[in-house]
Order: structure tokens, then C-alpha cells, then sequence
């Protein structure tokens, strides 16, 4: 068996969520396993789906929408665990941020819209990306914010920071690190929204696999997944020591261990393996979802998961 | 391009045009009409005429340059290996601004059975034969406009061609060096036997040179005038001969 | 050849491709959820049009191609132009040109955001960056290669001061070299006003982005398919435009 | 001009260049975090030297580059002298090279995954793609307008059969122009290398992805600056090459 | 471009060289050296020499085209409004090819204060001094050769220069045509008193046309001979002093 290791790709953006898959890597715990792992970083949700649906790879640490979508246009693919929760925040800066305090209201934009004669410019990812979806849940359903106010600008994660610091954006989601990073850099970023508080048990980032690759490889499957258990069980652990070896992966020469800790620590950082205790959320996301029009279809969620491989992982 | 039937059938002449009407585009009324020709080998045929009237384009149409619009061109050609059968000197010396003198010289060579030593070596003569051998690694825009010519004139000769077209190819010379060329030509004609058909527009040289003048004349022009002319042959150029052609010639203008 | 037979063999060509591509999405070599059949474009084009975002989505971005383009292209012919004609010039310019080329329209958008906001004016500035370095190159080069001789003309008849220099002998001359830069522009224009969109702005570009991750491809082919044809039709009049202006050449 | 009098004034071009950056990084018009000033690069420079991540990131891309160029300019210049010289080929292809001149390398995304997987051969197709177009329309532009007299030349001269025409005629006249398309092109695949690294292919692009993902401009600005110094080199040596091959050109 | 010395100080002489030198490039050997030369309102001076001598360089000095390495070149001109004060023909005929032949022809007169209809007027008046009136609408490539050259006459003639410099002008022409315009040229000569600059290779029409003959020889070029023709004024042409100045000039001549 060691002789012939299985060969496995996988995909992933780079964002904290992905920590668990760096920590397996990092540990040599793949390797273990005798399994040869093969990263590979995207710069989305949707362009790490096409190249899955290709066949081009294995597995992915990703957003749970990208993954339903992709169900619906009949991509055989599983959500096999979870890797974290209550991912993205709402933060905002400037004038708005100092408008609306930490505790925004209803009132507090349409006084801020009405002083400065403009809609609130919120950023976030495109329509059907999880994080439009829970900022439009936190927006009119939390705060029941009136949508004449707000202006929604969907954008690449990465325009999203940049447009917030230029200060093109009066507030944006975002997510770990960059959160603990924009607040370093700028000290006028104020978080107005935690995870839970947009949408409590707010689904992020989950592991997903090829049908294929599942009926093909099980038991490194399995494998795998039992070291994700353990990395994300590390993580929570030791995030001083967490936080050296995803360096390695996130940001390497760009981010001090230090930050990525307190990204660890800080509230924008979850991590749950257990993919059980999110169906209802991603299923109450799924609802909302169809309810603004972003999907036209809900795809019954429960299929999209595949619990066998966690549950082998976790009673072992 | 050319629309000139190619023939090795051995003939007296070299150059048969029966009925051939010239025109350019499609709709725009014709150049020449109604041209027959037959050129001898090893003939020297002098064409005159007024500007503008289809000499250029009767020897492009000789050279299958330019497909006539009627009439049937043959051209009666050996097989000689190592030798274009026909060599063109244009009006404008149509130089390729890239190729530095000597190369310009060696184009017609290159795809010849000739060795690279050969042709550098006919090349050099050939421009040895116009008095420019100083001048083989210039740029064509380092050239008078004379010198230009005369590497056209060595282009030409350096292919050693059976049928030597040339418009207008000593226009651009001083009378000594025209003099020169225009001896060196008849030697080469002479020791040859290359059939010329050469454009000119000094009734002199073409008395001087040629054993025959074509005149072209009227629109659309036609051939109103064919001379054999006695004088060239024996070099003695005789004025009496020259004014009355010249005359008889004028007569035939119509500009 | 005649207009005849052009046009049958371009509505040939497009009818191999058309076929090719039906055939390839069919095989299954490619999976069909990333490349639909054309077949599929009527009905997704329906959809789109009668829900108004399709007219919307073409206006918008239609806007952002041509304040882009006609921008970078201006700027583009005149600097490249000036770059050819003064020789200091050129050497002042000639390495900050060389360390501004290569930046990517990706890594203007910042500034493009701090300029603009996130705004129309923000896509035109990126088309027009691409658009401008086309023109500049193929302006620079053509001028540069505008006959000596023709100059020389120029001044032996009264017109070598700068305007009727530049304007009855180089421009002329290097219109050729000019035109075929802005051609190459109208396209590379097309191709960016997709990343000029990426970041908040409406338009097609933002539609197949939200299209592509949904991976709704026939949506995404649609819009595709619309960009051709607009660049089909603008590339087609210029070309007729451009042959008439250059009616003088064989 | 001499060439001394040359480089001092594009020292002081760039001199001047880097003056008005420093000058607006610290006047605070543009906020800190989104330009650093030029200041900042050395110790970015000596950081990511140290690591090894440059020298590591450099040579990736190089390789992408070098790749996609090659193969960008060789098969753009084929095509596009194809389809000027011979009519029926070009009213074949006319409306499918409209139809397919206007995706952008983004959408050829999924393609390039489906053909190549995640690998250096998808970012160097990415790359010879918008090379490909511009040199396509540059020699396109060029070999229509080679002068036809020079061509009939090459038929008196028996140079008319279809190879010593292309190479002996058809091409060396068109080489000005195809030679401006080649040095387009070389600042457009820089252009690319970027978007080419998007999805997961190590190199300069993905790095200033990632820096600009955690807002560590300075490391972004280091790159960008990586860049224009490749490109800067290599554009100045294609210059000095083309200044010997077209010293035929007054 | 120009590095001569504009005088609008009235003068007997309308070009004075005074030892000019003239050369292509900075180490290349220099093409003509220590050339004085003044030319009197209103003569008709012919410049001949071989191929390559230098006349068209020197003509292109005179026009400002190109700087002399040494020397003092003056031109004295007038200041006649709608007018330029030299007119050049060029070798080549030059012409704008995106620019259809009238246009052409009204090329030297754009940027004079003279009105659209004038200038049209003035360029179609030229174009039928050149006997090519039915031709203004054609493209450049649409022309014969000599019909080019001619077309380059008439460019230079609607700016009614006062000193007109040309190049070989009637090279490409016809013996019927140049007779022609050689009338013209003297009419308008005599007529207007323009001073002429005449290059020409052809002894005859030096001797026909010219009140005096400057012959450039030698490597590098001076002036050898400078022989005042008495023959040109009255339109009598002497062979025999054709045949002198013929056989004086040959002499000179260095190839
Ligand atoms: N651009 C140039 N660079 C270098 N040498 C040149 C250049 N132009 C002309 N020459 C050389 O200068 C000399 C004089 O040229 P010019 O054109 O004045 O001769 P020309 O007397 O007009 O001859 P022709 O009667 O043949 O027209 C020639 O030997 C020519 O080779
Ligand atoms: N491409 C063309 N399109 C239309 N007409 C043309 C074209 N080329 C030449 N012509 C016309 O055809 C006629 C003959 O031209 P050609 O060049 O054969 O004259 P030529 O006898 O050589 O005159 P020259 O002695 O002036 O060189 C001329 O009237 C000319 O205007
Ligand atoms: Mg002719
Ligand atoms: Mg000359």
C-alpha cells in the first residue's frame, strides 16, 4: 500500500476555512495515510466547480452554494464534511461605519442614505454566493433594512477589500483573514455584523468530492477526512501553532503566524467538522434563496451530503 | 498571373501576339486593341509611342505580368537550366527596399540550378556590365536615381535571359554612360543572340539599336507603324535615316 | 472575387463552426453543463430578452466599449504618434511606457476604484487602457515606417510645419498601420469590457460572471454569442469604412 | 540623437517617474494600504528574494510567458498572412474569427481546463490566445498592404510560385508591421500572465493574487515592478533586434 | 530641415553657393566639394553630369532638403503672396499615392492664402500644361509612367515658383511630349522670367532649353565646366555646338 500511494487533488480557495486542508497537508498526515495530495488554489467558488466538473479535481474546500448549484446542473458531487461556519461579517468604514455604530438599524440607513443623498454601497460576491445570500438575509431580514437604501455591488472577494479600503464601498462582507488584517490596517473598520448574528449557523466552507472519486478511492477517503477531523480539532487546540503552518499555505511572506492566530481567535473563525449540524441552516439558506430569486430550483439539500465518510471518520 | 501560353515547340519567332486587346479593370474602355505581333528570335524590337499609350503594359503583358483581355499571347520558350527565359527591366527600377545592391542583383537567380558561388559571380558581373561593382553592399536608398536604374538593367542580365524586356531602361542616364550601356547591349545582343524587345523614347537610340521599330499610337492604341530598320545592324547610324523616321513617326502621333 | 461568393463562404464558415460546435457538445467529449450546444442559445436568449436584462445588460455595457474605446483609441494614435515623430520624447517616455505596458487591467482597478469609484467611468478607464496600448504600438510603428521620401516631398512644397506635416503626409501614410491598431483595439475591447465588469459594475461582463457562477453556460453562451455579433457588425462596418479610406491603395 | 543624450533622457524619464509616485504615495491623495511608494519595493524585493518565492515565481511564469508568446506569435502571424493572401480562405473564416476574436481570456477559462487541466499548458494557452489575436490582425493589416508592384516583380523574376513569394516578398514587406504587432504582443502576454494564473497556476500572477488578497501591496507593487522589468528588458532587446532587421528603413 | 540662408534682399543672383560641400552620413566620403555657384534671376541654367555625379543632391540642397557638411548656401527671395519661392520637380515623380491627381496637383498650393476655387482653378490650368487634363480624378497608380513625371511638372508649376528646380523632368517622355513641354518651359521661362534649375542627362536639351550649362564631374564632384550658351536664347539650336559642347563635355566627363 505504501508502495502505491493514492494520488488525490484537491482544490481550494485561499481563505481561512481552508485551514484544516493546509494543517493535513503541513502534518503529513495525507501522506499517513498513504495518500498524495496535490493543491491547488482558485480564485472562486464557480471557476474551482468548473475545473471539478471537468474531472480536473478530486475534492474541494469551498463554499456549500458553488457545490448545490453545480448539484442542480447534475455535477455528481457530494458535500462529504464541513470545515467551518459563520464565516463572513459585515464590515464597514468611514462615514457609514461612524453613522451606524456597532449596532446598526433600519433607521440608522435610511438617515445615513438621506444625509448624503446616496444609497448605502454594500459589497459582496454575486447573486447565489453564500455571502450575497446572508448579507440580503442579515439586511432585510435581521436588520429589515428598506431595499431603496441599500445598493448591493457584487464583486470578486478580493475587489471587495480593495474597494472598502479605496473607499468605494461604505461596507462590504468579508471574511477571515482578511477581516483581522483590514482591521490592522485600517483602525476605522468597524465590524457591524458578525457571522451569526447575519444568519445564525451561517454555512461557509465544506468539503466536497467527486461521486466518482468517492466509489473509486473510499477508504482514503475516509482517511482523509479523518485527519480533516483532527486538523480542525487542532486548530481549536493550538492556534499559535495552527496559524505557523497555515502560513505555509495562506500568505506565506505576507501575513505575520501572529495574524492569522488572531484570525483564529477572532470571531469570524469557526470550524465545525460535522456536516449534520449545518443541513438545517444551508437548507433554511436554500429557502431564502429561492424566496429572493436567486435559484430558480432548491435542490432537497440532504442528498447533496454524503455522511458516511464523516461518520466512518468520527466512530473510529 | 500569366495568361501567355508557354510553348517549346521550336518556331522562327519567339513572341506571337494575334489580335491581343489590352485593359485595365473591368469596365473602363481598352488600352490596346488589336495587336499582333510576332517577334523573330534573336531580334532587336524597338517600341516607340507617345506617352501613356500601352507601351509598359504591352510588355507586361509579354512578361505575364498583366492577362489580356483578348487575343491569344504565345511565348516561345527554350529550356535552358540556369536561365530565366524571360528577363524584365521595369520603368521604375523596382528595387526591393531589403536586399542590399548585390542581392537585389541576384534575385531572378535565386531558385536557379546555380550554385550560391555562381550566382554571386554572375551577379558581380552583372553589375561589373552597368559600372556599379563598387556599389554591391548598399541600400537601394543610398542609389542615384541612374544608378538605381542600372541595377535594374543588371537584375535583368544577370538571369541571362533568351528574352530581354526593357521599358525605358537607359532614361535615367547621362548621354556617356547611356552610350556605354547602349554598346554593351548591342554586344550582348550580338554575341548572344537574345531577342530584345526594347521600349525607348529617343528615336535616336532606337535607330541606333534596334533592327525594328513598332510604333503604337492612337486610343485605344494600336500598332500603326512596324519599320525594319537597316541602319542598327552595322552600327552606322546615319541622321538623314533617324529624321525621316522621325517624321514619319510624328505623322502616326496623336496625343 | 465576388461580394457572391464572399458572403456564401462566410455564411459557409459560420455554418462549419456552428455545426462543429453542435457536434462537440453532443459527443460528450466536452460535458455538456460547461459547453451548450448552440441550439441552446435561441431559448436562453428568449428568457433573457423578455425579462428586459438583456437589452439592459447590452446598453451598458455597449456604453462602457465605446467611451472606452473611442478614448484609448485617441489617446492611443496621438500618443504613440508623438512618441514616433520626437525623438526626446520617445527617450523620455520610452522606459516608464516600458514599466506602465505590462500592468494588467486587473491591477488597475484599484486604481480605477480609487479614481472612479465603482462606476461606469471605472470600466471605460480599463477598456480604454487596453484599447490604448494597441493604438500606441501600432501608430508608433506605422509612423515610424511613413516614407521618407513623402516627407521630404512635404517640405519642398511648403508643407513641413508640424500640422500640415503631420496631417497631409505622416497621418495619411501611416493610416494603414493606424487602422489595422484600431481594429486590433475594437476587439481587444470586447475582450476586456468582461474583466472591466468583474468588480460591481453592470453590464454583460457582470451577467456572464453571475451567469458562469451559477453555472447557468447557456446564459453564459448567450452573452457570448451577443458580444460576437456586436463585434462581428462594428468589426464588419470598419472593415467597409476602412476599405473606402483606403481606397487608394491596390 | 545620440545615444547617450538617449539613456539620460530616459534616466530622467523614469527619474521623473518614480519622483511623482513617491510624491503622490506620501501625499496621502491615495490611501497608503492601496499604493505603497516605490521606497517600499528594495525590502520587499530582499524579503521575497530571501525566501526563494521570487526567484521561484519569476522563472513559473517566464516559462508560462515564453510558451504562450512562441506559440501566440507563430500561429497569429501564420493565420493572419494566411488570410490575407488568399481571399477565399479569408471570406471562409471572416465571421468565425469575428465570432470567436471577442471572448475574453475568461471565458476561455473552463476551456483551458477541460483541455490542459490545471497546468502550465492552460495559462500559456491563455497567454497565446490574446497574443495570437493581436499579431493575427497586425500581419493581417501588414500583408494586405505590401506593395503589389514589389510582388509582380517577384512573378517577372520567377519568384512567384507561393513560397519565394511569401518569403522573398510577401513577408519581408509586411515584416514592419508584423514586427509591430510581435512588440504588441509582447506587452499583452505580460498583460495576461495574470488573469492566465487565476485559477491555480503558480507564478507571478497568482502571487499578486494572493498578496492583493491580504492587502500586502507592497508585495503586489514588487511584482508589478518584476514585471515591467522583464518586460522592459525584453522589449528594449526586441527593439535593438528590429532596428538590425529593418535597417533596410531609413 | 533647411540650412540655407533666406534673403529677401534684392540681388542680381537668386542662388549663390559659395563652397559648399555635400555629403550622405558623417564618415562617408563627401559627393560634391567646394561648389561656388550663383545663378541670375531669371536664367535658365542646365546642370549635367554622369550617373551618380550628384546633381539631384545638389538640387535638393538648393531646396533645403538636405544640409550641406560646409558652405554658404544663400537663396533671394521674393515675397509674392499665393506664390512659394521654389518649385521642385523631383527624379522620382513622387507623388502622394492617397491622393488623386488634381489633389496632388494642389498639394504646394495648400497653406497659401489663396481660395479653394483658385487653387482648383490653378491645379487644373497646370494639368493642362501638361497636356493630362482628362486625368485629374485617377489615383497616382493608375498612371504610366511618364504620365507620373508629368503629373510631378504640373505640381511644381501651380505654385508658380521663382526658381524652379527640376530634376531630369522630361526623362520618362516622348520625344513628341517633351517637345512639347520643352515649349512650354521656354515660354514660360521667357514669359515670366522664373529662374530655372535644369538637371538633364540629354546634351540636346541642355543646349536647346539652357542659357548655360554647368557640367559636374569627378570623385568627388566639382563643378568642371560652366559654359554660357548663346544658342538656347533664340531657339536655333547649332548641331555644331552641340557637337563641340558634346565632345568639350565628354572630356570632362569622369566615370
Ligand atoms: N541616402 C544616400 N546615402 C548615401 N549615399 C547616397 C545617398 N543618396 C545618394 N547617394 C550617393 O550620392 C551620389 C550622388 O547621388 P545623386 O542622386 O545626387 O546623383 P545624380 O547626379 O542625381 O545621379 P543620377 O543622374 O543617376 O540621378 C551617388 O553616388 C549616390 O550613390
Ligand atoms: N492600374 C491602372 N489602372 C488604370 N489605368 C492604367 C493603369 N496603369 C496604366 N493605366 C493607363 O494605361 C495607359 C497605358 O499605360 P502604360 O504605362 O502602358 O503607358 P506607357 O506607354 O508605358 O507610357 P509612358 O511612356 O508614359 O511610360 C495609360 O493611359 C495609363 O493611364
Ligand atoms: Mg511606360
Ligand atoms: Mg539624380
Amino acid at each position: 500500500r505504501a508502495a502505491d500511494p493514492v494520488k488525490l487533488e484537491i482544490g481550494y480557495i485561499p481563505i481561512l476555512a481552508a485551514s484544516p486542508l493546509f494543517i493535513v497537508d503541513g502534518k503529513g498526515w495525507a501522506k499517513e495515510a498513504g495518500i498524495e495530495l496535490k493543491l491547488t488554489r482558485f480564485e472562486s467558488g464557480p471557476h474551482a466547480i468548473q475545473a471539478m466538473a471537468a474531472g480536473q479535481i478530486d475534492l474541494l474546500y469551498a463554499g456549500v452554494a458553488p457545490v448545490l448549484v453545480a448539484r442542480t446542473k447534475g455535477v455528481d458531487i457530494s458535500v462529504i464534511a464541513n470545515s467551518a461556519v459563520e464565516e463572513m461579517v459585515v464590515a464597514g468604514r468611514g462615514a457609514f461605519a461612524k453613522a451606524v455604530g456597532d449596532k446598526p438599524t433600519a433607521d440608522s440607513f435610511k438617515k445615513f442614505a438621506a444625509d448624503t443623498g446616496r444609497k448605502v454601497k454594500i459589497g459582496t460576491q454575486p447573486p447565489g454566493s453564500v455571502p450575497d445570500t446572508v448579507l440580503k438575509y442579515w439586511l432585510f431580514k435581521v436588520v429589515k433594512v428598506d431595499p431603496a437604501d441599500v445598493e448591493l455591488v457584487p464583486m470578486g472577494i478580493e475587489k471587495t477589500q480593495q474597494a472598502l479600503l479605496a473607499g468605494a464601498l461604505d461596507a462590504a462582507t468579508i471574511r477571515e483573514p482578511t477581516v483581522t488584517v483590514t482591521q490592522q490596517m485600517d483602525p476605522g473598520v468597524v465590524l457591524l455584523a458578525t457571522g451569526a448574528q447575519m444568519f445564525p449557523d451561517q454555512p461557509g466552507t465544506v468539503v466536497s468530492a467527486r461521486g466518482e472519486v468517492l466509489k473509486k478511492n473510499p477508504e482514503a477517503i475516509k482517511a482523509l477526512i479523518k485527519a480533516h477531523v483532527r486538523a480542525v480539532d487542532l486548530i481549536k487546540a493550538d492556534p499559535a501553532g495552527s496559524a505557523k503552518l497555515v502560513n505555509n499555505y495562506l500568505g506565506k511572506g505576507l501575513l505575520e503566524p501572529a495574524t492569522l492566530e488572531a484570525a483564529f481567535k477572532g470571531p469570524g473563525s469557526n470550524f465545525v467538522a460535522d456536516p449534520h449540524k449545518v443541513v438545517p441552516a444551508v437548507e433554511q439558506m436554500m429557502a431564502y434563496t429561492k424566496e429572493i430569486g436567486s435559484a430558480s430550483e432548491t435542490v432537497p439539500v440532504a442528498e447533496a451530503f454524503d455522511f458516511s465518510f464523516y461518520d466512518a471518520a468520527a466512530a473510529k | 498571373m500569366a495568361a501567355v501560353t508557354l510553348s517549346t515547340k521550336p518556331a522562327a519567332s519567339v513572341i506571337d501576339l494575334e489580335g491581343v486587346s489590352i485593359g485595365y479593370g473591368k469596365d473602363a474602355p481598352p488600352v490596346l486593341v488589336d495587336v499582333d505581333l510576332s517577334v523573330e528570335r534573336g531580334s532587336f524590337v524597338a517600341i516607340v509611342g507617345p506617352s501613356g499609350v500601352g507601351k509598359s503594359t504591352l510588355l507586361r503583358v509579354v512578361a505575364g505580368l498583366h492577362t489580356a483581355r483578348g487575343g491569344k499571347v504565345t511565348i516561345h520558350q527554350d529550356q535552358r537550366p540556369g536561365h530565366r527565359p524571360v528577363g524584365l527591366v521595369f520603368q521604375d527600377s523596382r528595387l526591393l527596399p531589403w536586399r542590399r545592391v548585390i542581392r537585389n542583383v541576384e534575385f531572378g537567380l535565386e531558385g536557379l540550378p546555380v550554385s550560391r558561388d555562381e550566382r554571386r559571380r554572375r551577379a558581380e558581373a552583372a553589375l561589373k556590365l552597368v559600372r556599379l561593382e563598387g556599389y554591391a553592399g548598399r541600400w537601394p536608398y543610398e542609389l542615384s536615381g541612374g544608378q538605381r536604374q542600372r541595377i535594374g538593367i543588371a537584375r535583368a542580365m544577370a538571369v541571362d535571359p533568351d528574352i530581354l524586356l526593357m521599358d525605358e531602361p537607359f532614361g535615367a542616364l547621362d548621354a556617356i554612360t547611356r552610350h556605354n550601356l547602349q554598346d554593351e547591349l548591342r554586344r550582348i545582343h550580338q554575341e548572344t543572340g537574345k531577342t530584345v524587345l526594347f521600349v525607348t523614347h529617343d528615336l535616336e537610340e532606337a535607330v541606333h539599336l534596334a533592327d525594328r521599330i513598332i510604333v503604337l499610337g492612337g486610343t485605344p492604341a494600336r500598332v500603326v507603324r512596324d519599320v525594319r530598320n537597316s541602319a542598327g545592324r552595322d552600327g552606322s547610324v546615319f541622321r538623314d535615316q533617324v529624321e525621316q523616321l522621325r517624321s514619319e513617326i510624328a505623322d502616326n502621333y496623336s496625343i | 472575387m465576388k461580394t457572391r461568393n464572399k458572403i456564401a463562404l462566410s455564411a459557409l464558415g459560420v455554418i462549419v463552426f456552428l455545426l462543429m460546435w453542435e457536434a462537440l457538445a453532443r459527443s460528450g467529449v466536452v460535458p455538456a453543463r460547461l459547453l451548450p450546444s448552440p441550439s441552446a442559445v435561441p431559448a436562453a436568449f428568449l428568457t433573457e430578452f423578455r425579462s428586459g436584462t438583456w437589452q439592459q445588460m447590452v446598453l451598458a455595457s455597449l456604453s462602457h466599449y465605446l467611451v472606452g474605446l473611442g478614448l484609448g483609441t485617441l489617446l492611443g494614435v496621438s500618443f504613440g504618434t508623438a512618441a514616433a515623430l520626437w525623438g526626446r520624447w520617445d527617450a523620455f517616455q520610452a522606459w516608464v511606457v516600458r514599466m506602465l505596458r505590462p500592468i494588467p487591467a486587473i491591477a488597475w482597478i484599484p486604481f480605477a476604484i480609487i479614481w472612479f469609484g465603482v462606476s461606469e467611468g471605472a470600466a471605460s478607464f480599463l477598456i480604454s487602457l487596453t484599447v490604448f496600448w494597441i493604438n500606441y504600438y501600432a501608430s508608433y510603428a506605422a509612423v515610424r515606417a511613413v516614407d521618407k521620401d513623402l516627407i521630404e516631398l512635404g517640405y519642398a512644397f511648403g508643407q513641413g510645419g508640424l500640422i500640415p506635416r503631420l496631417f497631409k503626409i505622416v497621418l495619411p501614410g501611416a493610416l494603414p498601420g493606424i487602422l489595422s491598431g484600431v481594429r486590433a483595439g475594437l476587439g481587444q475591447g470586447w475582450m476586456t469590457v468582461v474583466a472591466a465588469e468583474l468588480f460591481g459594475i453592470s453590464g454583460l461582463g457582470m451577467r456572464m460572471m453571475e451567469a458562469s457562477g451559477l453555472l447557468a453556460t447557456n446564459i453564459v453562451v448567450l452573452y457570448m454569442v451577443t458580444i460576437a455579433l456586436l463585434y462581428g457588425v462594428s468589426d464588419f462596418l470598419f472593415m467597409q469604412i476602412q476599405s473606402r479610406v483606403l481606397s487608394w491603395q491596390r
